[in-house]
């Protein structure tokens, strides 16, 4: 059996239940007549706590947080038709280089792909809403650099892009940087510009 | 070589398995030439078949495959695109600048190109570990859903109107003076008209002959705002009378007196 | 805390919850892989009793389930932000003719101001439910005449419309005359005051 929920609880289920998009703790506290934020914040986490074993689940995603199904019983809801649309495996590497590098540009993405990027698959991504424009980087050519949104972490199921399977391992052995600067820490000098990289990227 | 090209049978459209590689038959590696996605893609593809750590893979080694690879491509007159001939040369230049001797060789050594493959091929590869782990994920939509129908949440405004006792009896009192009707009043005023003036000169030129001074046409008596009409009408009508060749004015020096007389036919 | 929940009752919760409408036992069976309707029924039971004293309640309309929000928490779907603010002066106007003349229909609301009234004024003063309808005047076009509420009277604090100032006493604060002449007056002699604001401080 439940213990009786306070009554704070029993708004945020109410209220996030019924919402039709994921809300920010400040969303819910103006929406429950100001409740002071941080008791939210705690009754949320109890709350996440109190469905963690059902078949519901209450999460955060992004500092906004709705309910889920648990993703142990994807065998009995899973549905075709959402099922159809799947990305291109130029696609999904392109999403995994902004999601690691954001915000990063086309020619970075390039750089590390070592192929040319064909217009439409930035597109597709953002198209599905997991990526977007992010401003520009302030170089020579001031090239448009994209990150992720939102709905990314929404539908990859991602607290937060800290979240992102393996993105501290990769940020201490440097990947997640220029290969010049890595090469200069490997190094141990600031060497830089190289036909390698030139004739490649 | 741009994706488009990449045959929708090498994993273009499926996320699990992302890259189903045959490993060891290299028959099926040449089948597979479309499948790749640039010369780094091969290059890395070729340096996991090494079955090693990629920082611990032989450059050297790799080159050969490589090189390999794409010989026996022309070979087989499969169409490479330019930029897996363009690696090729430039890895060709690696192997031969590895080999000399160490005093031989230029700056940047082969040892520092080998190690920046090295960490392209790295990179490339976390990135593409990184995309199958998101993709393996469980992800909104194909393994956990959202409510189905949420009510939906709707915040209505709702006004307070305010207003005061005296702003409401000052509003009043502004209608009712903006809409009072308004009479406007003018103070009587004595005046001599035109005609009345036109008559009295009229009537004094036809009495005397000699030049009559301008005051002389005013009346004596009453009130002197009736006086300056008079003189004001009184001159129009000697002007009028003038034009009409009925009268003559004369003045001996600006500002001097005005006088006036019957016209001599 | 919740005991484990087992796992047909984790699988209805969740089919019910990603369901885009109510569900039969039948229909729940069939996207439970069969299961069994009589456990399905009692699992039903079971569950909601479980969700009874939470923000959410498990109900069957009708043979088919579904979640809704508590009855007690039903305000939480439709939230009411309040703002204040003051009446504009046309509006105070329209409502100063109303309390005079009651009951008063638009047409000799419009004849008295000298000008015309925008259609939504006397709406923003039936919303703010100081005027009212009051049936029609049985003339030609029977227009709907207007008169004050009780909550008019409330609002402005008086006992009844005969409260209100009559011309006479308007006439001798000074609110009846022109509106230039009154600012010359207060304009001109800073030490008189004005007569209004005397009387009416």
């Amino acid at each position: 059996m439940i213990d009786a929920p306070d009554e704070l609880a029993r708004a945020i289920e109410a209220a996030l239940f019924a919402s039709d998009q994921p809300m920010s703790v400040e969303a819910l506290a103006a929406h429950l007549g100001d409740a002071p934020p941080a008791s939210l914040r705690a009754a949320l986490a109890a709350l996440a706590d109190d469905y963690a074993p059902r078949g519901i689940h209450l999460v955060e995603r992004g500092g906004r947080w709705h309910f889920e199904t648990a993703a142990d019983l994807a065998h009995i809801l899973r549905r075709e038709r959402e099922h159809n649309r799947r990305l291109s495996r130029a696609a999904t590497e392109v999403l995994a280089i902004v999601a690691y590098h954001e915000p990063v540009s086309r020619a970075e993405i390039e750089a590390i792909r070592g192929v040319q990027t064909s217009p439409g698959t930035l597109d597709v991504l953002m198209e599905a809403g997991w990526v977007r424009p992010a401003g520009r980087r302030e170089v020579p050519g001031r090239p448009v650099i994209y990150a992720t949104t939102p709905a990314f972490l929404d539908h990859f199921g991602l607290e937060s892009r800290r979240d992102l399977p393996g993105i501290e391992e990769l940020r201490a052995t440097g990947l997640l940087e220029p290969i010049d600067q890595t090469m200069a820490s490997v190094l141990g000098d600031d060497d830089a510009g190289n036909p390698a990289d030139e004739r490649l990227d | 070589m741009s994706e488009d090209t990449a045959l929708a049978a090498h994993g273009e459209d499926s996320d699990a398995p992302l890259w189903p590689r045959p490993t060891n038959s290299d028959d099926a590696l040449y089948l597979e030439l479309d499948g790749w996605e640039g010369p780094l893609d091969l290059l890395l593809d070729l340096a996991r078949r090494q079955r090693v750590d990629l920082r611990a893979i032989s450059i050297l080694a790799l080159v050969d495959q490589y090189l390999d690879y794409i010989e026996r491509a022309e070979a087989l007159r499969l169409e490479l695109a330019a930029d897996y001939l363009v690696m090729a040369a430039w890895l060709a230049y690696l192997k031969s600048a590895m080999l000399l001797p160490k005093e031989e060789q230029e700056d940047p050594s082969p040892e520092e190109l080998a190690l920046r493959l090295q960490l392209r091929l790295q990179r490339l590869g976390a990135m593409r570990e990184a995309a199958a782990r998101l993709m393996a994920r469980d992800r909104l939509g194909r393994d956990v859903f959202l409510r189905g129908a949420p009510e939906g949440l709707r915040t209505d405004r709702k006004t307070n109107w305010s207003c005061d006792w005296f702003a409401l009896v000052q509003a009043y009192g502004h209608v009712r003076a903006r809409t009072a009707p308004a009479v406007h009043m003018v103070r009587e005023r004595p005046v001599m008209t035109l005609e009345t003036a036109l008559e009295r000169v009229s009537a004094m030129l036809g009495v005397r002959v000699d030049w009559i001074r301008i005051e002389e046409f005013l009346p004596t008596a009453g009130d002197p705002r009736l006086r300056k009409s008079a003189l004001a009408s009184s001159f129009v009508a000697m002007l009028e009378l003038a034009r009409l060749g009925r009268a003559e004015i004369a003045q001996d020096a600006p500002f001097g007196p005005l006088a006036l007389r019957r016209a001599v036919a």
